[in-house]
């Protein structure tokens, strides 16, 4: 019930915060200078007045500012995300072909960083001021301070030039004509290194987050409880320090998963993966308003469904969350 | 001079040449950057749609490498002594790729849709009367006066003719069937995987027996540069049209094994890039700062590091590839001191000027790096602006730089692709592709009409020369660059580039050897 | 014990504020050591690294010395990082400071705000930001700092909020003092700590933004960064590693010292969170 | 026939601690059935031996010499495998925070069922239903139910009682409790030393009960230690070191604690410093969109008045609203409704404005030696502030902070110090120095001695005493301690659930109260008795 409630309190404020954005970037968006006629005309290579006003005039462009904002507005209200005049298609239909390659490749990244970070950090904290735990502190901060796009492109260049072991961008082999199995293990092939290079900051993130955490958590009454209860180091470190040490972590997972469609801009555009966070950047270099806005709300979307998630389990996890009051 | 030119080709006789060794079937991957917003031709006419959509849609003419009409849709044509009537004969048995049929028809309702949608068509057949089709498979046009860069104006991305039976009627922009474009060309659209790829396929009821070749055509999406040199380095994509790896990458690629590249098939565009100068205002507005930035590039540099060595470094507005070209003009070579003495002569009190580079990658920033280097060894003070395509166009297109980089086509003929860039009534604010930086010269301007409709041709030659000496002194522009872009591919496939627009069309003829 | 002497217990740490000053004298000295400037073409393009006396790191893809870039570059990748993360503290410091003290709906407000903030994805907001402003060494600046600045509020918010429940803020607010009085002279001062630590791994980050910024395109054109080497060399990175991975190299000891330092400043600044083993 | 020997013990602190020893030489052991009180103030190491024993000292703390002889092993000497092994099973040990002693995240009954699994006993349902025994036997209420709650649904007596649980699940022969306690409400305390001695009955463990209160001693004591510095000062039977203490120190701890002789209350007949009317606070927790919203009624329309120069006591257990009555009289806490007369001026209804200049008419001193003084001022920017805001110039100001910090008896050079050079006590007297140099026509003192040990508070009480009689203050002592209420004050308030239950001067309310749950504290002190000690 009080779980029932605060979902819906939180969709309630969720949907104003994403009309709060869509407004925002209504009008970030329309302050950068140019507008997709110009660019798509630009693109021809060859254009006249003529042409620019009439696709001003077949965007809607031609309108006053605020009409514009209206009639976006008007559309978000009824779930209508508009139309992409530069693709010729209802932005949804855009968003909804690629949101799926950012969700595995954000998804995948997401719980390889959570899993190996947890992992790491937990080893590291059992054998803290030891060489392992330096070593894994160590290369955590070494992922922490590589740029993102750097670590991807050494990727590629060792693992798919160099060692041809892996394909070096692409979603899927192209007209491979692949079905069910083959193609998922296919698709997993060209997933491995994107998702590893967006997933390494992460997992140093959470590694550190965990080990700190578990030092501190050890240092707890309720460890000692454990401890004079005569159970083995692995239990409690198990059941009674790893739980909740795992409290912050999920609370900064949730943070973080959303930011992950952030990053994956730079990702996807090195791996060639025909995610959202790539069509965003190239709607942005082409103006394509709706588009864009289309792609911040989705990703904002993302971003407040995580933080639900985050919720969720985090009440799974402590029993003190939402039945105090 | 007065003769009827009368040109019929047999497409027998084409095919018969070589046709023993051409191999059927195989799949072609090819690079198309960026992706296309659409593949509507009539309505987009964007180079990358223009590349793929070549593949599914014609237009009457194609043209050989050295800029000659060759039959596509029209299998043959007549041009009227006084130049006054053009008569197409169109192929029979053609049909569209959902199986109606083609007809003159489509072709006149081409010209009705293309006259909404094609600002080049636009200015093209200003200059027609009237378009008739006296029976199914002829098509007549009729000028309002001699016009002779008009027979340069009939490919697939300057006419491609659209089927009447879809569009008639409609909305074009919103017509559904623009996902799906249906054409007479020799590959049929299948499927578009936004962000990924295009795929085509062969058109088997192609009228011309036995073409194409090649069974299936990838168009892949591969936005970072890089990754598509990786892509052609691991085979997964077999050619590399001009432009879509950065040329510092061109050669490491052209010498791997197997791998053949070619500069050929941009002969009807001839790409030829310069700087706006601003005519209007601050100190480009003085023609002697305008000279002295001419000697002061080291064009020839730029040309052998950042080109790497691809392209030529032209002698005025017109490329030595299109028609009409003259090399008799006032020279600027590299040449600091001389620079400096035109700047010191005119006063030159060190205001900076903004130089605006084309958002079009690494390439093009190294050129500006380049250049404001050039410029400030000569005491120019130089701020690189920065902006993205939009940004580009809007700040050009409102001429709000000192000096932008560019590059445009010539299509063919200076009429068509060069005098837009220089004659008074072409100062249109709103527009980048039209006479942006603001020269004025009413005795030119004068010359340049009179060139567009004289019929004949050497003395069209003279009109041009005139004008190229007069500008080249005047240097309204900079001009840095006959651009080239190399074709890269894989040895194996034949063929390839046949016109003179190379990729746009090519893969008609094209095959690959297994 | 000192400050000093908690921070110089630990190795890496004091290791990690060698490097910094290390990178912060390079960046001062770089007008003398370059008089020319780091765009000069002084050299063939793609020169190797120590083949060519006077170029130890060889030459860009137009001739320029690589080394000369990287030190200017230092100073781009210092400042960007410093007044970005300067900037996000003037915003998120205020913000969170009244939030965090004056609660109620003072904190709501600004606690919504903040989350508005945070539900866009920062990089994409960034990316935004700097294609609107147009990429300039200000617009990048500004849009560092505008993504960076909700976490900082939350953080004073938090410590505010924990600090103004303590006894001596109340006895201060008996003292009769204004409530500007108490949270610039009795708060404030005691949430600085951690807001130092944040801000060290903030001039990090935002050195990993900017540089990922011009890796996209994104940079000031007019000015040298180590994310613009590493972003200008990618298309070559196959056939000149150098460009690439001196500038990356910089980049990776340059957040890792500021990371060092950042929890070398958080042992010694937060003594009771100091790590098991080391009492 | 002693469960434990030990001999000669030395616990080793790491190098820079403030002594060697935690703990030096020490000797003693434990019968069986036998309750053996381990008493000392904090830092005396009466702790330390029991880790040692269960084997949990903190890390850098060694065990440097002597034995521990439990069923005829040297446990001290043992693997760190017989050492688990005998923990939670032959030895068990229960300690000081319920609050933070059970995991967060796991069901009660698991936690104790947790105690059979680790010694690999029973199956697992019959460890469930040996769980809910042994909830049942602890006292609990509704033990189906508490053995599915989590510890934060339970109170921190019925989490105390849960650990006692576990802590009995395998019958062991020593029960360690450390502070068990210490944390808890008066009442609550006394059902567990009830618990304890019931279960010690029934079940004839030997119990090592460390605390620093002798009052607990006094109800649960068989034998005693008395620890200081590390050392054992004295040692008996409870009798014995109660009623004839040899050793100086347990001779002033004995002095220390409040005897619980009453005072006769001398009538105090002047003009009231402090009047409160029908002051009333509630508090609603909840109030979501989407939650039940919940009301809790902090001061439920109390009205009260101190005279001049008197000292109100006002008590009661936690969350019966003493202190948000105290808070509310310095409008730290706005009530919802009300007066608070202080020298004829509403302070209720003051605004923001007016308020600030009238906040030095009532000032506090605080419960956390710690949390009470700014860490980055020095002493003499705490004592001058407020006076400066108020007006009095900056060189008056300092010399009187000097002035107060002589009377306080901290020396008037002190001032020049940052806080966290002074001891706990120290603090607290710079605390009340502090309120002191306003000149306030009324005190809080929120539980003002609550933090400190057994002798420091009684030198502070001694201050307040004495500064009452100098400056003839008028204070309002809140505390949830009945016998330092009883050492100071002239009046008792007694507050239970928001409501005033019971006020009068202290003789009467101790001697002869009226109201059922004053009764039931008295009843509740531990050592109390105060019948026999007033005659």
């Amino acid at each position: 019930m009080a779980i029932a409630g605060t979902i819906f309190g939180r969709l309630l404020k969720a949907a104003l915060t994403l009309l709060a954005i869509a407004v925002l970037n209504f009008f970030l968006i329309h302050a950068a200078p140019g507008d997709p006629a110009v660019v798509l005309a630009g693109e021809a290579g060859a254009a006249d007045e003529q042409m620019i006003a009439d696709l001003r005039a077949q965007f809607g462009l031609d309108q006053p500012l605020y009409v514009q904002l209206y009639r976006y507005v008007g559309n978000i209200l009824t779930l209508d995300l508009g139309y992409s005049f530069r693709q010729g298609a209802p932005v949804l239909d855009l968003i909804l072909e690629r949101l799926p390659a950012t969700l595995i490749l954000t998804l995948t990244a997401f719980w390889i960083s959570l899993l190996a970070g947890v992992a790491l950090g937990v080893a590291a904290s059992a054998r803290v001021g030891k060489f392992t735990d330096s070593l894994i502190t160590g290369t955590a901060l070494l992922f922490y301070a590589t740029p993102l796009y750097w670590a991807a492109l050494m990727a590629v260049l060792v693992f798919s030039v160099q060692l041809g072991w892996l394909p070096g961008f692409g979603y899927e082999t192209v007209g491979s004509g692949y079905g069910g199995f083959d193609r998922a293990i296919d698709i997993l092939k060209h997933l491995i290194l994107p998702a590893l290079t967006l997933g390494l900051f992460f997992m140093a993130v959470y590694m550190r987050m965990t080990r700190a955490s578990m030092l501190e958590v050890a240092q707890q009454d309720f460890v000692k409880t454990a401890r004079a209860k005569g159970l083995a180091p692995s239990v409690i470190r198990r059941r009674h320090i790893l739980r909740n040490a795992l409290l912050p972590v999920v609370t900064l997972a949730g943070l973080q998963a959303g930011q992950l469609v952030g990053g994956a801009v730079l990702t996807e555009t090195v791996f060639a993966w025909p995610g959202i966070g790539r069509l965003m950047f190239e709607s942005l270099a082409a103006r394509d308003y709706n588009t864009i806005l289309g792609v911040f709300l989705v990703s904002a979307l993302m971003v407040i469904i995580f933080n639900i998630i985050t919720d969720i389990v985090y009440r799974l996890i402590d029993p003190r969350i939402g039945q105090k009051a | 001079m007065k003769h009827l030119k009368l040109t019929t080709f047999l497409v027998a006789a084409m095919l018969a040449t070589g046709a023993a060794a051409q191999e059927d079937g195989g799949r072609l991957d090819l690079i198309v950057q960026p992706e296309p917003p659409s593949l509507m031709l009539g309505l987009v006419q964007n180079g990358p749609t223009q590349m793929v959509s070549g593949q599914i849609y014609e237009g009457l003419l194609r043209y050989n490498t050295d800029l000659e009409p060759q039959p596509s849709l029209a299998k043959s044509w007549e041009i009227a002594e006084d130049g006054m009537t053009y008569t197409f004969h169109l192929n029979e048995g053609v049909t569209w790729h959902d199986g109606e049929p083609f007809s003159s028809a489509d072709v006149v309702f081409t010209t009705k849709f293309l006259q909404d949608n094609h600002p080049r068509f636009r200015a093209a057949f200003s200059h027609v009367e009237s378009v008739e089709a006296p029976d199914a498979n002829t098509v007549v046009i009729k000028m309002k006066e001699p016009y002779g860069p008009f027979i340069n104006a009939f490919e697939a991305g300057s006419m491609p003719i659209v089927p009447a039976h879809i569009y008639e009627g409609t909305d074009y922009a919103t017509n559904e069937m623009n996902a799906t474009p249906i054409g007479t060309g020799p590959y049929k659209f299948v499927e578009w995987s936004k962000g990924s790829f295009i795929h085509l396929t062969k058109n088997p009821d192609y009228y011309i027996d036995g073409l194409p070749h090649i069974d299936d055509l990838y168009y892949r999406v591969v936005p970072d540069a890089a990754s598509r040199a990786v892509a052609f380095e691991t085979g997964e994509v077999s050619v590399l049209p001009g432009g879509a790896v950065e040329n510092w990458d061109v050669k490491r690629l052209t010498e791997m094994d197997g791998v053949c590249s070619t500069s050929a098939g941009w002969e009807f565009f001839a790409p030829h890039a310069w700087m706006w100068l601003n005519n209007r205002e601050g100190p480009t507005s003085d023609k002697r700062f305008r000279q002295a930035v001419m000697f002061a590039l080291d064009r020839e540099f730029v040309k052998d590091v950042v080109w790497n060595g691809f392209g030529k470094v032209p002698t005025g507005p017109v490329s030595s590839k299109t028609n009409f070209y003259s090399d008799d003009v006032p020279q600027y070579p590299h040449d600091p001191d001389k620079a400096k003495e035109l700047l010191a002569e005119m006063g030159y009190d060190g205001t900076p000027v903004r130089v605006l580079p084309l958002p079009y990658g690494e390439t093009w920033q190294r050129w500006a790096e380049a250049v404001k280097q050039n410029l400030e060894e000569v005491g120019i003070k130089v701020d690189i602006d920065s902006a993205d395509v939009a940004g580009w166009n809007e700040k050009t297109a409102n001429w709000d730089y000192d000096m932008a980089f560019t590059y445009l086509y010539q299509y063919g003929d200076p009429a068509l692709g060069v005098a837009r860039n220089y004659t008074a009534d072409q100062i249109k604010k709103g527009s980048p592709w039209n006479n942006v930086e603001g020269y004025e010269n009413p005795e030119l301007d004068k010359k340049w009409a009179a060139a567009a409709i004289e019929p004949d041709n050497a003395k069209r030659q003279e009109l041009y020369t005139e004008i190229q000496q007069q500008i080249v002194e005047d240097v309204p522009v900079a001009w840095l660059l006959e651009i080239e872009f190399p074709t890269i591919y894989r040895c194996n496939v034949k063929n390839l580039i046949t016109t003179g627009i190379g990729l746009n069309d090519g893969l008609r003829d094209a095959w690959i050897e297994q | 014990m000192s400050l000093w002497s908690r921070f110089a217990t630990n190795r890496a740490a004091v290791i990690g504020l060698i490097v910094l000053i290390a990178v912060i004298i390079i960046a001062l000295l770089a007008p003398v050591m370059f008089p020319k400037g780091p765009w000069a073409m002084v050299q063939r393009p793609f020169l190797a690294p120590f083949d060519t006396d006077g170029l130890p790191l060889g030459t860009d893809t137009l001739g320029r010395n690589v080394l000369a870039g990287l030190i200017y570059g230092a100073r781009v990748s210092l400042l960007v990082g410093l007044v970005s993360t300067v900037m996000a503290l003037l915003i998120g410091v205020p913000l969170g400071a009244v939030a965090g003290f004056y609660g109620g709906w003072v904190d709501e407000i600004a606690m919504r705000f903040t989350e508005f903030f945070q539900t866009i994805p920062n990089f994409a907001l960034a990316i935004v930001l700097v294609a609107i402003l147009e990429p300039s060494l200000t617009s990048i600046t500004i849009s560092i700092a505008i993504v960076s600045w909700p976490p900082v509020a939350r953080l004073v918010r938090a410590e505010v909020m924990s600090v103004t429940r303590r006894e001596y803020v109340d006895a201060a607010r008996l003292a009769g003092l204004s409530n500007l009085h108490i949270l610039t002279r009795q708060v404030l001062p005691n949430t600085v700590s951690p807001i130092i630590v944040m801000a060290s791994l903030m001039v990090a980050t935002a050195i990993l933004l900017e540089s990922s910024l011009s890796f996209l395109g994104l940079g000031d054109p007019n000015i040298m960064s180590w994310g613009y080497q590493i972003g200008a060399a990618r298309t070559v990175i196959r056939s000149a590693w150098w460009l690439s991975f001196f500038p990356g190299v910089a980049i990776v000891l340059t957040v890792l010292a500021l990371n060092l330092i950042g929890e070398g400043l958080n042992d010694a600044l937060n003594p009771h969170l100091t790590r098991k083993g080391k009492s | 026939m002693s469960v434990l020997s030990i001999t000669d013990m030395s616990i080793a602190l790491p190098s820079g601690a403030d002594r060697p020893f935690a703990v030096k030489d020490c000797t003693y052991e434990i019968a069986k059935g036998e309750i053996l009180c381990v008493v000392g103030e904090s830092g005396s190491g009466k702790s330390m031996t029991a880790n040692a024993l269960m084997g949990l000292l903190p890390e850098g703390v060694t065990v440097a010499k002597g034995t521990a002889e439990f069923g005829g092993k040297d446990i001290l000497q043992v693997s760190e495998i017989e050492q688990r092994a005998l923990r939670g099973d032959r030895i068990a040990m229960i300690f000081q925070e319920p609050m933070t002693a059970l995991n967060p995240l796991m069901r009660i009954g698991d936690q104790i069922a947790e105690v059979f699994e680790a010694h690999k006993r029973h199956t697992p349902s019959e460890r469930k239903a040996r769980a809910l025994d042994l909830v049942r036997e602890v006292g609990l209420p509704d033990p189906e139910k508490i053995i599915r709650a989590y510890p934060f649904q339970l109170s921190g007596g019925q989490r105390q009682r849960a650990m006692i649980a576990m802590s009995l699940a395998l019958e062991p022969e020593l029960l360690i409790a450390d502070e068990p306690t210490t944390a808890l409400d008066v009442t609550t305390q006394a059902q567990i030393l009830k618990l304890i001695l019931d279960l010690r009955e029934r079940r004839g463990m030997a119990v090592m009960f460390i605390t620093h209160d002798f009052g607990v001693v006094a109800e649960i004591a068989d034998r005693v230690i008395v620890m200081r510095h590390g050392e054992i000062v004295e040692r008996g039977t409870a009798t014995e070191v109660l009623e004839n203490p040899q050793h100086d120190y347990t001779k002033r701890l004995l002095e220390a604690i409040p005897t619980g002789l009453v005072p006769q209350s001398v009538a105090v007949e002047k003009a009231p410093a402090l009047e409160v009317r029908h002051l009333k606070k509630t508090y609603h927790t909840g109030g979501g969109l989407f939650r039940p919203r919940r009301d809790v009624r902090a001061i439920d329309d109390v009205s009260l008045t101190i005279a001049k120069g008197e000292v109100l006591g006002l008590v009661g257990e936690s969350g019966s609203g003493k202190s948000t009555l105290g808070r509310a009289v310095v409008r730290l806490v706005t009530p919802d409704a009300g007066e608070i007369l202080v020298g004829g001026t509403d302070m209720a209804a003051l605004s923001e404005s007016d308020l600030r200049a009238a906040r030095h008419k009532v000032q506090m001193v605080f419960q956390d030696p710690y949390a009470s003084l700014n860490p980055r001022q020095r002493v003499m920017r705490a004592l001058t502030d407020g006076p400066m805001a108020k007006g009095v110039p900056k060189d008056a100001a300092r010399a009187r902070a000097r002035e107060l910090m002589e009377t306080v008896g901290l020396g008037a050079e002190a001032v020049d110090r940052f806080p966290h050079e002074f001891s706990g006590g120290q603090r607290q007297r710079i605390g009340i120095a502090r309120a002191l140099a306003m000149d306030p026509e009324l005190i809080i003192a929120d539980e003002a001695v609550s933090a400190l040990d057994v002798s420091i508070q009684a030198q502070v009480l001694d201050l307040l005493r004495d500064l009452r009689r100098q400056f003839d203050l008028s204070i309002l002592f809140i505390t949830h301690d009945l016998r330092v209420a009883a050492q100071l004050c002239d009046r008792i308030a007694v507050m239970q659930r928001g409501q005033l239950v019971e006020i009068g001067p202290v003789s009467d309310v101790f001697l002869n109260p009226q109201h059922e749950y004053t009764q039931k504290l008295l009843a509740a002190v531990p050592g109390g008795g105060w019948g026999k000690a007033a005659e």
